[in-house]
């Protein structure tokens, strides 16, 4: 009888232990191209803004075009297998399908323009350590909550040189802190 | 802070249901299929409801267009037991579909009837929709959230060119396709702008105003008269 | 089996636990059925969405808030019925006490349920206590629910714990189990002083949380502004409602097992002539409220109140509305009036009538004001699908199926406090008597004097 | 009765305190709750009256409750060990 | 803390495992949809385009992202809609994702109704080998191309597709043909260009059953007129009048619906018209200088002729036309008084419904009024509406054997006989095909229309097609008629394609819009202006040079070139900009914006349209090109054709008796409507009214969700079609609120739901003519036809109802 009961009991807490790993798993993304960050943005010295343009420019981050690679890449000399696809895919004119390893809820709105320009927040605040890595994250670095969110935003304080100039965005937070409206991210 | 509203003159109005349209496409409102519409589950956040000549009953005396009404003391939100739907520093009267947990109590609290049921799911992502809008799951609340991904998008535009929202940078999808100009959207609290002018209009009237619910949708009657206002 | 212990005379009460026959299984069995009806509908609905069941725009609510309403309704049959009546030292109680109280803790749990299977995200149930907000009156619901439930159970465990300590004595299986629930009961002074002084603790304090309880669930309709729900006298209006459904439900209780475990030498006609007695107190009650509730409503004739008003007189709601005004009053003052022959029979359709009067009520509560929405829109017709029906059943069958395991673990009469009225209770009843009377004891008379 | 040790009656022990433990939890809970509601109806804003005023009846009546379930307990079971 | 305390709280309601479980569960549903390598938000494109759903020709600009459509929203430059839509434009996002879409082209496989996936390659050479042959038979004339409800170079190049390959058969199946004059402007003005409507001007519109708000020639245009006559800075609240049968969303907007008895409509027009003048209201020095025929007057023989006056006097007394009409006389004298004194008055009578036997004559009275209260060439009032400056295209060019086929008769006879005065006949279509008369037709084209669903004709058509041994379609779906067909060559739908719309009927101004493809093709579909273009490429010779465009957009860009040359006009612009430059063209000055044609070309592909916003200041003589240079309310037109047709086929000729006959006398080219008699309600006691709902007016697009859900705002109804019923008249019948009937008429039966609407005649009901799913009202229409429009009679059916 006992047994049984501990049977049960081990049964049921292996299944807790599975349904929360199964959600927690994400699957691993297989890139095109082995990119190093490190070469880039440790060797070269390159920002992530430099490829990350529209990290700037719009509320999507977005890919960097294949054009901009080849920029560099056409003059470059191909040492390796990954540099010469990257040619490959310039010569050819298509895009690198790169996929997505980051992605927010279909219900979260979040600007990167507003935060890499405007509150100037380092990337690596949310993306993690990317410029440490060799090849590319088969999955997020950092796993990101709500909570997350909102820690920083009712912590953050604007740059004294913002508040002072009295600019928009300032009073459009009420005062030195930036919006925990849940409307403002939720859409 | 901005305070969110609208003057819908029924006077303009010829309840062509373009509103209607446009807020569908613009918040990618599913259509939920003959069986299901049948059965009385149409969403529609915004909604040309048709009201009758009083002791005439069948005869429609006029259109009368309604979204969510915005109410500045909303009987829904008191009512919800998970803060999913709270007015926000704008009179914005929220949705969070993320939080909701569907128990229809604010359904039942609203006197307008402007909130919808998914009562399956009934649409996936698919393309044709809004990108700026997700798309909700089965067994959530949703309703007219006054189009506030445009305004997420004006302001993060106004915000990263360091300006102010200018008016009219941010109004509704119905507003904007109403081929009458029936509607107006704006900004209450300024008071020079065209909806705070209207609504200060003679005409204006707000539906079941002796609820006390404050609506920030604020209706002119049709009548003769001069002028827009 | 029974014969041979000293406590042979209760041996009836004993008999449910100690034995269990075929037709235990049988209803078991039918009573799965039902259960199993419910829970494939509860998984159609899960997986499907409430789309499912007969909801709409704009009549949100349905069966499952009926259900829920009524259920909590039931639920006052018991800890407040048995409160009262022992506070109020009422010796005809003895019998009556423990099945009032075990359908309050079961049907607490079923009416609960309720609401769970009405959310449309039954995944993110976890948010009400996350993220939960107390100006939201279902939050009300959660607090008070949850401690009368707290009290309910309590209330129910204290007086069975001399009940326990004789199964433990008694029985040969289970031995740890009662062991554990009998708390060391050796019946000695010091205990019962403890016990006694509980349970009358209790009994004091779980009469308003009762009151609370179905004052607040009237609450999540009276607190919005919608016509006929929007009222002042809905909180009497529910408590009064649900002793009377409370009561109803306690007397099918008590004639069923007084038939299934031939406890008629237990449950007198004379019990049930009380508490027919009650109802019929209770259903010229609810007929004074349900007058007041409709005759305001009709005298102030505001238009969106009329509407629903005779959407229920003579609207499609019509067979609803007076089926329960027959069933909540025509037939219980028929069969109560006069209760000297046949009094179990017509106790019996009285309450039976009741409790489908009292579900009615709460369907004509809840729906036509839904379905008459302020503004002109489509107005629905509500008709469930077979998945309500199947949670209906399915919840009335679970109820009684933990009813019913219920009654295999514990005596469905309190046997010490049966033993007590045997041995103590008709002594201190007649002391008791006396101090009713002028001519009491001297010691009161001199207090009396004393005061004077 | 038998008034020795037995191991199924340390076990019993065991869990009855083991039971007012529970209740200590649970009522615990619910009035850690409450006041958490308190504090997120305060930190959002969002009526925090309310909250404060529901909870000046509800934690009362629970401390009330625990309490009776703790006197019982603690009469029960302490009158055996004596 | 709060981990403990959930965990506990979980722990305690048993909920744990179940809870994991089923959130599991709900993830796993959740993100089933997206697909996981579409990134949230590729770069947004806005393309300008033109909305297709119904004649209207709204701007729109349409949101991309990586070719795919995310939204649909006015073009705020566009002058027809500014911005501003109607209900239909956002179905467009529906149509274009409709998964019924055809994927690719499809042959006939055995018998018809039966399609095996084909190359575009093959099927063309299909064509062109089938088209070849027939050319070289000499039956290059029964080839016939059925077009439907489109305008513009789309039309241009199948009519020149249709010269140069040598047939006279390109039959357009369109009810209300809105590009033409309509017949009454052209009797009594003798324009040969559409007048417009002045709308947003006018302080009075007097409606004589026109769908102004829903379906009539744009909603859009006429709803923000609407909203001007009711509500302007400048001027106190216009009036509008409604006469219809039926109270429609346009009726419940009017100040005043006049319900009346359908199809004398005429006859209170020359009620009117009798108050008018009784009470000397008219505009009597518009009437003296500006029209023939108002007074009694002798012709060049000295005989006399009755005017316009004394027969409104003698004939149309007020009570006589309240007892044909149903309106009582305060009614009409009202309407009269209001006509007479509220300027400017605007009466409208084009694209109302047909109004029964006698339409041209009950046009030609309508259109009086507008003569009495001198609303021609006036601002708020009738106005010409400009042709466009467009390049002329070089002559086509005809070999022998298209000179060969274009001298046969066309197989409807439009322009002959009775039906001289109709462009098109397809009424009569399905009876000349199945009599082979005057020639069997040896392949059928079938572009934009699907008249199997959409006509009156409907069964006799599908027993024509049977007929016919090759069927090609366009059609993107697969329809009722293109399943018919032996080859589909399936169009793109409009938000892929390159396309032009010239949109006529305006307030006096002329735009042209232009759109190029806002959706990367979503199948293997292409433009069918392309494929004609191929077509005529592989037929060669002759063909191939009347039609030598590579492209669709090189003849768009070839006829652009005009405006670009016309020294008037402009692209359109911001507001600003835009009156700044009305004010210098009014004065006669023009300032060119482009420097070269690839930049105006560039503009109009990103602003999406050209128009002149000038309106031409036109002398009322202008407006009269009549012999007599006036307004003619004896229409020596009608009487000159009359004569010739009498002079070639005689007084019994078919012409003249589809006019009503020669024994009337000069009524025949007065604008004299009979006063029916009484008659008796027989088997069929109850009229039929179809008419056109705004979200659906011209049929089509079965999978547009959103607008089948909400088609009607004046009934609650959603998927299915419905029949109106007066409550009175249900009542009699037994019939309650969406119960089941049957709608009978001699023709055939539908079983429809009924909707009891107060707002109507009792003695009519009312069925949309396209909507959701059902039977439609096509199989109860008698096959009557109007020999003016060539198109069947829709309103004049008679029907009884039962329960079913």
């Amino acid at each position: 009888m006992k047994k049984w009961a501990g049977m049960i009991g081990l049964t049921l807490v292996a299944l807790l232990a599975w349904a929360y790993l199964a959600r927690w798993g994400e699957p691993s993304v297989d890139q095109p191209i082995a990119f190093p960050h490190k070469t880039h943005v440790q060797q070269l010295k390159l920002n992530c803004t430099n490829c990350h343009q529209r990290a700037e420019k719009d509320a999507a981050a977005g890919r960097p075009p294949t054009a901009l690679c080849f920029a560099c890449h056409a003059a470059v000399e191909a040492k390796n297998d990954e540099m010469k696809k990257v040619r490959a895919f310039g010569e050819s004119g298509k895009e690198i399908p790169w996929r997505r390893v980051w992605r927010l809820p279909a219900h979260v709105f979040f600007s990167h323009r507003t935060h890499v320009t405007v509150a100037k927040v380092r990337c690596q605040t949310c993306h993690g350590p990317m410029e440490t890595l060799d090849r590319p994250p088969a999955r997020p670095l950092r796993k990101l909550a709500m909570d997350d969110c909102i820690g920083c935003h009712e912590k953050w304080e604007w740059p004294k040189e913002i508040t002072e100039g009295g600019t928009e965005p300032v009073r459009v937070a009420a005062g030195r802190r930036v919006s925990t409206d849940c409307y403002a991210c939720h859409r | 802070m901005a305070l969110w509203g609208m003057v819908i003159d029924l006077d303009r109005c010829t309840g062509c249901q373009a509103c209607v349209m446009a807020c569908k496409a613009e918040n990618n409102v599913p259509a939920v299929g003959a069986g299901e519409a049948v059965r009385g589950r149409i969403i529609s956040w915004m909604q040309v409801l048709t009201e009758e000549e009083e002791g005439h009953p069948g005869e429609i005396k006029r259109f009368m267009p309604r979204p969510c009404l915005h109410c500045d003391d909303p009987p829904c939100t008191k009512v919800c037991p998970v803060y999913a739907t709270y007015r926000n520093p704008e009179g914005i009267v929220t949705q969070i579909y993320a939080r909701c947990i569907g128990c229809r109590f604010c359904m039942a609290a609203c006197p307008y009837n402007a909130k919808y049921f998914n009562w399956r799911r009934y649409q996936k992502e698919a393309p044709g929709q809004n990108p700026d809008v997700s798309v909700r799951p089965k067994g959530v609340v949703e309703k007219c959230t006054f189009c506030h991904h445009r305004l997420q998008k004006a302001r993060d535009r106004a915000r990263v060119e360091g300006r102010e929202l200018a008016p009219g940078e941010y109004i509704t999808a119905c507003a904007e396709a109403c081929p009458a100009r029936a509607i107006v959207f704006g900004d209450l609290s300024d008071p020079g702008s065209d909806v705070a002018r209207l609504a200060r209009s003679p005409r204006a009237f707000r539906l079941q105003e002796e609820l006390g619910t404050k609506p920030k949708v604020i209706y002119l009657t049709e009548g003769e008269g001069h002028g827009r206002a | 089996m029974a014969a041979r212990e000293p406590g042979g005379r209760d041996a009836a009460l004993f008999a449910p636990i100690e034995l269990t026959g075929r037709g235990f299984y049988g209803v078991v069995a039918i009573l799965f059925l039902f259960i199993l009806w419910g829970g494939v509908a509860y998984w159609v609905q899960f997986e499907e969405g409430l789309g499912v069941t007969g909801l709409h725009q704009p009549v949100s609510w349905g069966f499952y808030v009926t259900n829920f309403v009524f259920f909590i309704g039931i639920s006052h049959a018991g800890t407040l019925i048995s409160a009262i009546l022992r506070l109020s030292k009422a010796e005809w109680r003895r019998p009556v006490t423990r099945m009032a109280e075990v359908i309050t803790v079961m049907v607490l749990f079923i009416g609960a349920g309720q609401i769970l299977v009405d959310l449309g995200r039954p995944d993110r149930m976890m948010n009400i206590i996350r993220y939960g907000r107390y100006q939201s009156p279902l939050l009300w619901d959660a607090t008070s629910i949850s401690a009368y439930l707290t009290a309910s159970i309590v209330y129910l465990y204290l007086p069975m714990i001399p009940d326990i300590a004789i199964l433990r004595d008694r029985l040969q299986k289970r031995k740890l189990f009662y062991t554990v629930l009998a708390l060391g009961w050796t019946g000695s002074e010091r205990q019962q002083r403890v016990l006694n002084r509980a349970i009358a603790v209790m009994a004091i304090l779980v009469i308003p949380i009762a009151v609370s309880v179905h004052s607040v669930v009237s609450f999540v309709f009276s607190m919005t502004l919608q016509p006929m729900w929007h009222s002042t006298i809905f909180g009497p209006y529910f408590v009064v409602g649900a002793i009377f459904s409370g009561i109803a439900a306690l007397i099918v209780a008590m004639i069923i097992f007084r038939k299934a475990y031939g406890l008629q030498g237990y449950l007198k006609p004379i019990h049930f002539r009380y508490l027919g007695q009650l109802l019929l107190i209770m259903s010229l009650l609810w007929f004074y409220f349900t007058f007041a509730e409709y005759l305001t409503g009709y005298y102030g004739g505001t238009p969106e109140e009329m509407k629903v008003f005779w959407a229920k007189f003579t609207g499609p709601f019509w067979p609803f509305f007076w089926g329960m005004a027959l069933t909540n009053f025509v037939i219980p003052i028929l069969c109560l009036v006069r209760l000297g022959r046949h009094t179990i029979a017509k106790v019996l359709t009285a309450s039976l009538s009741v409790l489908v009067g009292m579900w009615l009520e709460r369907f004509i509560i809840v729906v036509p004001t839904l379905s008459n929405p302020r503004l002109p829109f489509g107005e629905g017709i509500y008709w469930p699908t077979w998945v309500e029906w199947g949670e209906l059943a399915g919840s009335f069958a679970l109820f009684a199926l933990f009813y019913l395991l219920f009654t295999k673990f514990f005596p469905v009469i309190s046997i010490w406090e049966i033993r007590e009225g045997r041995e103590v209770g008709l002594k201190e009843v007649e002391e008791r008597l006396l101090t009713y009377l002028p001519d009491g004891s001297e010691a009161e008379l001199a207090e009396t004097g004393r005061r004077w | 009765m038998s008034r020795e040790h037995s191991v199924p009656d340390r076990m019993a022990r065991a869990i009855q305190w083991g039971l007012a433990g529970a209740a200590v939890l649970f009522i615990g809970g619910i009035v850690t709750w409450i006041s958490h509601l308190i504090r997120t109806a305060w930190r959002l804003k969002d009526v925090p009256s309310a909250s404060i005023g529901i909870s000046l009846v509800a934690v009362p009546v629970f401390l009330t409750l625990l309490g009776v379930i703790l006197y019982v307990f603690w009469g029960l079971l302490g009158d055996r060990s004596e | 803390m709060r981990v403990t305390r959930r965990g506990f709280l979980q722990v305690l309601g048993g909920t744990a495992t179940g809870a994991a479980l089923i959130k599991q569960r709900l993830v796993k549903a959740e993100d089933a949809g997206q697909d996981l390598n579409k990134w949230a938000t590729p770069e947004e494109v806005v393309v300008p385009s033109i909305c297709q759903q119904c004649p209207g020709g709204c701007g729109l600009l349409v949101r991309t992202l990586d070719g795919e459509v995310a939204g649909i929203s006015g073009n705020p430059l566009h002058p027809i809609n500014r911005g501003t839509l109607c209900p239909k434009a956002f179905g467009g996002l529906q149509l274009l994702y409709d998964s019924n879409r055809l994927k690719g082209p499809l042959a006939r496989d055995g018998e018809r109704g039966r399609f095996r996936p084909v190359e575009w390659d093959e099927a063309l050479s299909m064509v062109t080998a089938r088209l070849s042959d027939l050319r070289a038979k000499a039956l290059a004339h029964t080839v016939a191309i059925l077009g439907g409800q489109y305008r513009g170079y789309r039309d241009t190049l199948w009519k020149r597709f249709a010269q140069a390959y040598g047939t006279p058969n390109y039959i357009r199946v369109r009810c209300l043909p809105p590009e033409k004059p309509a017949l009454a402007h052209r009797l009594m003005q003798g324009v040969t260009t559409p007048l417009g409507y002045d709308l947003g001007e006018a302080q009075f519109i007097l409606s004589f059953g026109a769908g102004l708000l829903e379906a009539w020639l744009g909603p859009v245009h006429a709803s923000q007129a609407f909203a001007r006559l009711r509500r302007s800075e400048e001027r106190p609240r216009g009036r509008f009048v409604q006469v219809d049968p039926r109270r429609s969303p346009t009726a419940i907007k009017a100040d005043r619906w006049v319900p009346i008895v359908p199809g004398t409509d005429g006859i209170l027009a020359l009620g009117i018209a009798n108050a008018l003048i009784r009470e000397g209201l008219h505009d009597k020095e518009f009437v003296e200088e500006h029209t023939f025929g108002f007074e009694d007057w002798r012709d060049q023989r000295g005989e006399p002729h009755e005017g316009f006056k004394d027969l409104v006097l003698r004939e149309y007394g007020l009570l006589t036309v309240s007892a044909a009409t149903g309106v009582p006389v305060k009614t009409i004298l009202e309407i009269a008084r209001d006509l007479g004194t509220i300027k400017p008055a605007l009466i409208i009578g084009e694209r109302g419904p047909a109004y029964g036997p006698d339409d041209l004559h009950t046009r030609m009275a309508i259109h009086s009024l507008n003569a009495l209260v001198g609303s021609i060439g006036v601002r708020g009032g009738l106005l010409i509406q400009g042709d466009l400056p467009l390049a002329p295209l070089s002559p086509v060019k005809q070999d022998e054997g298209a000179q060969r086929g274009l001298g046969q008769a066309r197989i409807d006879g439009a322009g002959r006989g009775e039906y001289l005065l109709a462009s098109d006949a397809p009424q009569v279509l399905a009876e000349r095909i199945l009599s082979a008369n005057p020639y069997p037709i040896n392949a059928l084209f079938l572009f934009a229309t699907n008249p199997l669903a959409n006509h009156p004709t409907k069964a006799e058509l599908a027993r024509a097609f049977d007929r016919v041994p090759f069927i090609v379609s366009f059609s993107p779906f697969l329809d009722e008629s293109s399943s018919m067909a032996d080859l589909i060559l399936p169009d793109h739908t409009y938000l892929e394609r390159w396309q032009d719309d010239q949109v006529t009927h305006l307030a006096g101004f002329t735009c042209f819009s232009l759109a190029r493809p806002a959706a990367t093709p979503l199948h293997q579909t292409r433009n069918t202006a392309d494929v004609v273009l191929q077509l005529a490429k592989a037929l060669g010779g002759s063909i191939a040079q009347s039609l030598r465009w590579e492209k669709f957009d090189d003849l768009l860009r070839a006829g652009a070139r005009g405006l670009y040359e016309a020294r008037r006009g402009y692209v359109v612009s911001p507001y600003a900009e835009e009156s700044l430059r009305k004010i210098l063209e009014r004065q006669g000055y023009w300032i060119p914006e482009f420097k070269s044609f690839d930049d105006f070309w560039e503009a109009l592909g990103k602003r999406g349209a050209w128009w002149d916003p000038t309106v031409l200041p036109v002398s009322r003589e202008a407006l009269h090109t009549t012999p007599s240079r006036k307004f003619e309310f004896y229409s020596t037109g009608l009487k000159r054709l009359v004569d010739e047709a009498v002079k070639r086929e005689g007084k019994t000729g078919s012409f003249v008796r589809a006019l009503g006959g020669q024994d009337r006398g000069d009524l025949l080219f007065l604008p004299a409507v009979a006063v029916p008699s009484a008659q008796e309600p027989g088997e069929f006691p109850l009229r039929l009214n179809t008419y056109r709902l705004m979200s659906r007016p011209t049929g089509g697009g079965k999978n547009q969700p959103w607008l089948l859900e909400q088609p009607a705002v004046h009934v609650r109804m959603t998927w299915e079609r419905w029949v109106e019923i007066h409550p009175k008249t249900a009542a009699g019948l037994g019939v309650k609120d969406e119960e089941w009937v049957w709608v009978e008429s001699a023709k055939g039966r539908i079983r429809l739901r009924a909707k009891l609407y107060a707002g109507t005649r009792p003695d009519v009901v009312h069925i949309p003519l396209f909507g959701g799913e059902g039977p439609s009202a096509n199989d109860l229409i008698a096959n009557e036809v109007d020999p003016f429009r060539g198109f069947g009679l829709l309103n004049t059916t008679r029907v009884r109802i039962r329960k079913a």
